[in-house]
């Protein structure tokens, strides 16, 4: 650690930077960066790292794109960053890239997405669990029956299939009644494609009791949908994240739910994690395991949702 | 033709051969032969059959029935360019098939280059030296290494005939060789086509151009509406014959010779000290009222950029433009609504919007008339359309036609209707007939003439010599971008405008 | 000296100026390191565009390389999850895949004269989509990431001698031996002849149709090639790999020289053009600016680079012009004499 | 060419109505008019682009830009209303200004310095994200306010939900301008033949110009709508949706060389695949397959096209 110390110290020179004592840089690699939930645990690192002046963050757009992330991966290794923060994109595709950088001495915290090779640290928000907290609240919500639609992620999106499965299987576990009459996956997260969609599922099913969109955005997408049809008093919409819009959209009980995560909590606690580890200089950790943090959803309500503080909507 | 002349002789022939596209006949038993070194004429006017005869005979396309000889051996009904090119066929196209950014090594033997021994790799090295030795043995302005996109159109003819003659050539079928020739090229070129002969090659020669066909053809095939007219041997050929059988009717002037007379009337177009660096220098004449005023010379003397300067197409360094007594700096825009017309030199590039209709085609320089407010009233674009086809009789008078599909007189005259359905009171044009049939070409004779009665002054440049004589009241014959000499009131022969194209100025005329 | 050597020599000084300014900001970016990545980045694209060029130098375009790259490593994921196929076979098996593309592309094109752009468009769709139908699935029928283990398919895209990644080797052979066959090949003639002009070209009795088919199978092959290194580099793939990678294809051809009228631009061009583009991703994050002002940067140079090609290629022709200009005065003062 | 466009439309239109035959075959829930308005509605926004993207594309050239740009300038229209406190319609106007001014430069670039379209816009493409995030502030910003601004693309009229009367308005006004303006006339001229159009007393650049312009234009409207749609902006927003718009034109007959299209065709063109994916869904054809029919009814519209499109175009492409 004291040779990228020394290094990060020599490049800070030449970078011109005010040269303190002994400067980090911490590399932060979302899927794509102007996401609601990217740029709140942007935020929530900030919080902590504004107090440390020594430390600069540097976000990479990898546009969605698992092959971008790998080459961000190697630059940052080659920039002799000192952390990494790491939104994959996919478990498999950034594990060598993970390995690689923890073998050159540089801890790579996962955030909700742990990759296969074993990492430093990885803080999730439980994406299974969350689908399974949604499929429990809606099934409350509906009485036990009705039919019920999915808008999906796109395929192979692990996070939004994980959330899925959640709820199927608390679906299938709790409300034998309720029938998931259709599932389709709108390409690229997109809003506009899930209101088409939603539309679609409004035309197939004349009683449709309630939909799950495996993020917050198609939930607002499904929810503009069945209001300009003038169904929305009809159907429970559940999302999962717990943006702010989305948080309003419940109060106004327009959307029935969320998986709520406070990114800004997460995002914070990566901070710290971070902090301490180039505080002590630990490096990567000599754990076998990586050491996973789970965050438990909150299922946020328009009866619970007043439980969430301004300053933790993000 | 020092050889035997006797049927035995014959390197091709072909016996009745006949071809139809969809149902419509296109060539009704046809005869046609050619001897061993002799140059053959094949004429008709479009429509006629010619190259549908060629496209057989070099099989770019096949026969429906007829028997082919070509030296001694039977050709089989299917007939590839292949086996063409193995028998020694070798085709001078119209458009020149070269290849841009290709050097003049590659083009000669583009598909043939020589290979290093046990690879598939080509000896550029051995290549050049080839296109040399084939170079030097006619010896062409030519370098091997030269690119084709920096060669003249001349030079680039050559680099076609070497082409040919790299192959074992037995047959040289010429297609409009010298439409794009200057008078001197064209010469150098018969001087080929001699040599040729003289090394026993037959040549195979199609053109539209009468005095040529008189003075390089030992035989003329004339061919009307598919079918075999007459054969003329040496003695009897003479243009006014051949136009005759041509198109059926003799034409009322002799091609040859026309008495200018000058017309007076008040003055359109005055030109003063006109110059454009490289191009032309110091040019000065008036043009009057309904007056057709010839400009001669061979390409490349500037007569092209002078009337395209004059039309506002290109801009010009010194001298002064009055049009109708105002003084005028042109701009295509300005030309236009000015009442001046300009009817460019190549037609496919320049003049027509291959992929549009007619109606299009003549609707888009009048689009002030009927687009006065921006939006086009289509009953007026389709009326002055159906104008444009009707006074030139456009074939097929159909307006929605592509005129990318029309042959090529009648897409010069939708060149020429886009100005003829405004009024003008001025109209440059440049090679109006290039590569156009005998009967389109009167028939825009007559509308060049109409023009002039109708008081439209005519600006004509044409390395037609007839047509300049003929049409013309007056000439100027222009030299390296310089005024050379004037002829108006004599009598006034395609050869001397030659000549004085050539540099020989003789006094005696005026 | 030809108008394509100046544009090299302009794009060289330019990559040669930005690598200076970029290390002087920093100089991580001169570390072997960093240049090893930098390469395999560059050739990862470069390989596909090698044999885009061919397709452009025919005045075509190959939309569907992007959807040749899925499919491909989905069939190598396949192969190395299910089977136990020697890696040689396996490679085999995915070029067939770009080969097999390719040939459709160019029937279309060819027997039906269908516009290049939207039927590689069309097949690109087609393999978008089969690329997540035969894509690996768990039990639940959600596609499922599989990780290769394979180290002999691992082989491709790891580093060999001297740190040199095997996909920069491969690049530089393939990019050397496209190169030869063009310029030095009468196959290679033939595809600028169907390039520069076609009816030319068949004329001179070159099958223009079979050189377009080879082109677009040529473009086909080269896809999938780089499918295996990408894939093989991440040791997994994703039903999504590749796609949306056209757009730095195409730029690393236009770049390089190659028109899309056709008939003009070499593999040289593309390899210098995809280098570039790389050094330019790659530097921009060397200088630690945000990554809002990243694409507006590698936009800004983009153009700024086709403006300067096209001045310059102003300037000479400017020249030519004028010393055409002596040349002819001198030729008159001689007639004069 | 008067009749061509049309004959186009006429063969599109061979491949919609038995494909809609099939599809209320398979399932009776297809030809409903709450259907059918919905799978026009999807399309509103790629009709909406490719009403000004055909231009540049009819002179031979292309806008790749006109993603980045919609995204643009829902952000800009969000930060006049929101940020500024602007009313809502002048906002709107000053965006779409401010899109035809990028359309503008991207024309300056292409006709003036002589650059090919393609380059120009793909790079414009990605500087206009990157602004994107800088105006934005790399945010996704929701839009709550105002309402009639809202109701712009999820309000109804007649029973129609509005952005179908936007775009039927700019296709309309489009392929009107195409076919009976003299504009429309030089832009088929140029894309034709520039040289002939030249002489003609065209001016090749003033077209280019406007063509651009006018895509830039478009591009905003397609944004304003877009963010009025979803309710929220930024700058990844309608990214990839220029292959949708180039392919719309394409299947609409707007070849690339030798100046024809109709705006009309690629309405009928998008429309036509989102019939064919709005078909799967109700059939719970899962999404993989979706891209595979498209894909091959593209070609197929192609084959049944091809008498029109198969002219010399290689030929053409060098005159």
């Amino acid at each position: 650690m004291k040779k990228t110390a020394i290094v990060a110290a020599l490049l800070c020179v030449l970078l011109v930077v005010p040269a303190v004592a002994q400067t980090y840089k911490v590399a932060y690699i979302p899927q794509s960066i102007g996401q609601p939930n990217t740029n709140a645990w942007l935020e929530g690192m900030m919080r902590v790292f504004r107090k440390y002046p020594n430390v600069k963050v540097q976000s990479f757009d990898a546009q969605l794109k698992a092959e971008l992330q790998v080459s961000y991966m190697d630059d940052v290794i080659n920039q002799k960053y000192d952390a990494i923060v790491l939104q994959a994109m996919d478990a498999a595709a950034l594990s060598a890239s993970v390995k690689a950088a923890e073998a050159k001495g540089i801890p790579v915290i996962t955030v909700n997405l742990a990759t296969i090779q074993k990492h430093t640290a990885s803080v999730q928000m439980a994406d299974i669990s969350a689908g399974y907290a949604v499929g429990k609240e809606m099934g409350k919500q509906l009485g036990g029956k009705g039919n019920v639609v999915i808008i999906q992620s796109p395929p192979g999106a692990i996070l939004g299939v994980n959330r899925e499965k959640g709820f199927r299987q608390a679906m299938a576990e709790l409300y034998p009644n309720i029938k998931i009459v259709g599932a389709q996956s709108a390409e690229g997260w997109k809003k506009e494609i899930a209101i088409t969609i939603m539309n679609g599922f409004l035309q197939a099913n004349k009683e449709l009791a309630g939909v799950f969109a495996v993020n917050d955005n198609m939930a607002e997408g499904a929810m503009i949908a069945a209001e300009a049809a003038g169904r929305l008093d009809q159907i429970k919409i559940w999302g999962a994240n717990g943006q702010k819009s989305t948080l309003a959209l419940i109060e106004q009980g327009k959307i029935a739910g969320t998986a709520y995560n406070n990114s800004f909590a997460q995002g914070s606690l990566i901070a710290e994690m971070v902090m301490e580890n180039l505080q002590k200089k630990l490096g990567p950790s000599k754990a076998a395991e990586t050491k996973v943090i789970q965050i438990p959803p909150f299922a946020a309500t328009k009866e619970t949702v007043g439980q969430i503080a301004a300053e933790d909507r993000w | 033709m020092t050889k035997v002349e006797n049927g035995a002789d014959l390197l091709l022939e072909c016996r009745s051969i006949t071809k139809s596209y969809s149902g419509h006949v296109v060539l009704d038993a046809v005869d046609f032969s050619v001897r061993r070194g002799e140059v053959h004429a094949l004429v008709g006017e479009n429509g006629a059959g010619k190259s549908t005869l060629i496209k057989i005979v070099t099989g770019a396309t096949g026969r429906d029935s007829g028997e082919m000889v070509y030296d001694g051996t039977v050709v089989p009904m299917e007939h590839l360019r292949r086996d063409a090119e193995a028998l020694g066929i070798a085709v001078i196209y119209q458009e020149l098939s070269l290849i841009p950014g290709m050097t003049v090594a590659q083009n000669i033997f583009l598909g043939k280059e020589p290979l290093r021994p046990l690879t598939r790799l080509i000896d550029v090295r051995k290549m050049n030296d080839q296109a040399r030795e084939l170079i030097d043995r006619y010896n062409f302005p030519l370098k091997p290494t030269d690119l084709i996109d920096n060669i003249s159109i001349a030079q680039r003819q050559l680099v076609e005939i070497l082409k040919a003659l790299s192959g074992k050539a037995s047959i040289m079928i010429m297609d409009e060789p010298t439409s794009s020739l200057t008078k001197t090229e064209v010469e150098m070129l018969f001087k080929i086509i001699a040599l040729l002969k003289s090394e026993g090659i037959s040549v195979l020669y199609i053109s539209h151009r009468m005095e040529e066909v008189y003075a390089l053809s030992d035989r003329v095939t004339v061919l009307r509406d598919g079918k075999l007219v007459k054969v003329l041997d040496k003695e009897e050929i003479s243009p006014e014959e051949i136009i005759r059988l041509m198109i059926g009717h003799k034409l009322e002037e002799k091609a040859v010779q026309h008495e200018l007379t000058p017309k007076g009337g008040k003055v359109v177009l005055e030109v003063r000290g006109l110059t454009s660096v490289g191009k032309f220098e110091d040019l000065s004449f008036d043009l009057h009222e309904g007056e057709v005023l010839g400009i001669g010379g061979l390409v490349g003397s500037g007569r092209t950029e002078l009337v395209r300067a004059l039309y506002g197409a290109d801009s010009f360094d010194a001298g002064t433009i009055r049009y109708l007594g105002k003084e005028w700096v042109p701009s295509v825009r300005k030309s236009i609504e000015g009442g001046i017309g300009f009817i460019p030199e190549e037609r496919r590039l320049q003049g027509i919007l291959a992929t549009q209709s007619i109606t299009r085609n003549i609707g888009i320089p009048n689009l002030d008339l009927i687009a006065p407010r921006g939006i086009v009233s289509v009953k007026e674009e389709d009326r002055r359309a159906a104008r444009g086809i009707e006074l030139l009789n456009v074939k097929p008078p159909r307006p929605e036609q592509l005129v990318g599909n029309l042959s090529g007189g009648n897409q010069q005259k939708v060149v020429l209707a886009k100005w003829l359905v405004r009024d003008l009171k001025l109209i440059f044009i440049d090679e109006p007939t290039v590569g156009i049939d005998i009967g389109a070409k009167e028939e825009i004779y007559d509308h060049i003439r109409a023009l002039s009665a109708r008081g439209v002054s005519v600006l004509l440049v044409s390395s037609d010599l007839p047509e300049l004589t003929r049409l013309s009241d007056r000439v100027i014959v222009l030299r390296q971008g310089r005024f050379f000499q004037e002829f108006r009131e004599c009598v006034l022969t395609g050869e001397k405008i030659l000549r004085a194209a050539s540099g020989i100025r003789e006094g005696d005329d005026e | 000296m030809s108008h394509h050597a100046v544009r090299r020599l302009i794009l060289v000084g330019l990559m040669l100026a930005l690598s200076a300014l970029i290390t002087v900001i920093n100089p991580v970016f001169l570390s072997s390191g960093n240049l090893l990545k930098l390469l395999q980045e560059a050739a990862q694209t470069g390989i596909v565009a090698v044999g885009f060029t061919f397709v452009m130098i025919t005045a075509g375009i190959d939309m569907s390389i992007g959807g040749v790259v899925a499919v491909t490593s989905m069939v190598c994921i396949n192969f190395l999850h299910y089977t136990k196929v020697p890696i040689p076979v396996l490679v085999f098996l995915s070029l067939f895949v770009g080969a097999l593309t390719g040939l459709v592309n160019g029937f279309f094109i060819t027997k039906y004269k269908l516009p290049e752009f939207i039927v590689t468009l069309a097949t690109r769709s087609i393999l978008a989509g089969l690329a997540l139908v035969i894509a690996v699935k768990d039990s639940l029928g959600f596609v499922q990431n599989v990780y290769i283990q394979n180290d002999s398919y691992l082989w491709f895209g790891t580093s060999g001698l001297f740190g040199i990644y095997r996909t920069t080797v491969a690049f530089l052979i393939l990019g050397v031996g496209a190169q030869i066959f063009l310029k030095h090949t009468r196959t290679g003639t033939n595809i600028y002849a169907t390039g520069a002009n076609p009816t030319a070209a068949r004329l001179t009795g070159i099958d223009t149709d079979r050189t377009t088919i080879g082109v677009y199978m040529f473009s086909g092959i080269c896809a999938s090639l780089a499918a295996v290194f990408i894939s093989s580099r991440m040791m997994t793939a994703m039903p999504e790999l590749g796609l949306g990678s056209e757009m730095d294809v195409i730029a690393s051809v236009v770049i390089g020289g190659t028109a899309f009228s056709g008939g003009v631009g070499d593999v040289w061009g593309t390899m210098l053009g995809s280098l570039f583009l790389a050094l330019i991703k790659n530097g921009i994050l060397k200088t630690g600016i945000s990554p809002w002002i990243q694409p507006i940067a590698i936009g800004g140079i983009i153009v700024v680079t086709v403006i300067v090609d096209v001045w310059q290629k102003k300037l000479r022709e400017h020249l030519e012009a004028r010393a055409k200009l002596k040349r002819l005065s001198a030729e008159r003062g001689r007639d004069a004499a | 060419m008067n009749k061509k466009p049309i004959a186009t439309e006429l063969r599109l239109a061979v491949v919609l109505v038995p494909l809609m035959a099939v599809l209320s075959v398979l399932s009776p829930r297809f030809l409903t008019l709450d259907n059918l308005t919905n799978v026009v509605w999807s399309v509103c926004l790629i009709g909406i682009l490719s009403s000004g993207a055909i231009y540049p594309r009819i002179t031979g050239g292309i806008d790749l830009s006109l993603g980045s740009t919609a995204a643009l300038s829902g952000i800009v229209v969000d930060l006049f209303m929101n940020r500024m406190g602007i009313p809502w319609i002048p906002s709107i106007l000053m965006t779409v200004v401010i899109g035809a001014l990028v359309g503008l430069f991207n024309g300056f670039i292409v006709a003036k310095i002589k650059i090919p379209a393609f380059v120009v816009t793909m790079a414009a493409k990605t500087y206009l994200y990157g602004i994107a995030l800088v105006v934005s502030q790399g945010a996704m910003l929701a839009i709550l306010e105002p309402r009639p601004f809202i109701l712009i693309s999820t309000g109804r009229f007649l029973g129609l939900p509005n952005p179908i009367y936007i775009m039927v308005a700019l296709a309309v006004t489009s392929q009107f301008v195409l076919r009976r303006t003299a504009f429309g006339r030089q832009v088929m001229a140029v894309g034709s033949n520039e040289v002939a159009a030249r002489l003609s007393g065209v001016d090749p650049d003033r077209v280019r110009l406007i063509s651009y312009t006018i895509s830039g234009g478009t591009s905003a409207v397609g944004g304003v709508i877009l963010a009025s749609l979803t309710q929220q902006v930024f700058a990844a927003a309608a990214s990839g949706i220029e292959l949708d718009v180039m392919t719309a034109l394409v299947i609409g007959g707007t070849s690339a060389v030798g100046g024809r299209g109709s705006v009309l065709g690629a309405l009928i063109g998008a429309i036509m695949v989102a019939f064919i994916i709005n078909g799967l869904n109700l059939m719970n054809i899962p999404a993989p397959f979706h891209p595979i029919v498209t894909g091959s009814v593209i070609i197929l519209a192609l084959l049944l096209n091809e008498g029109y499109l198969v002219p010399k175009r290689r030929t053409l492409s060098r005159a």
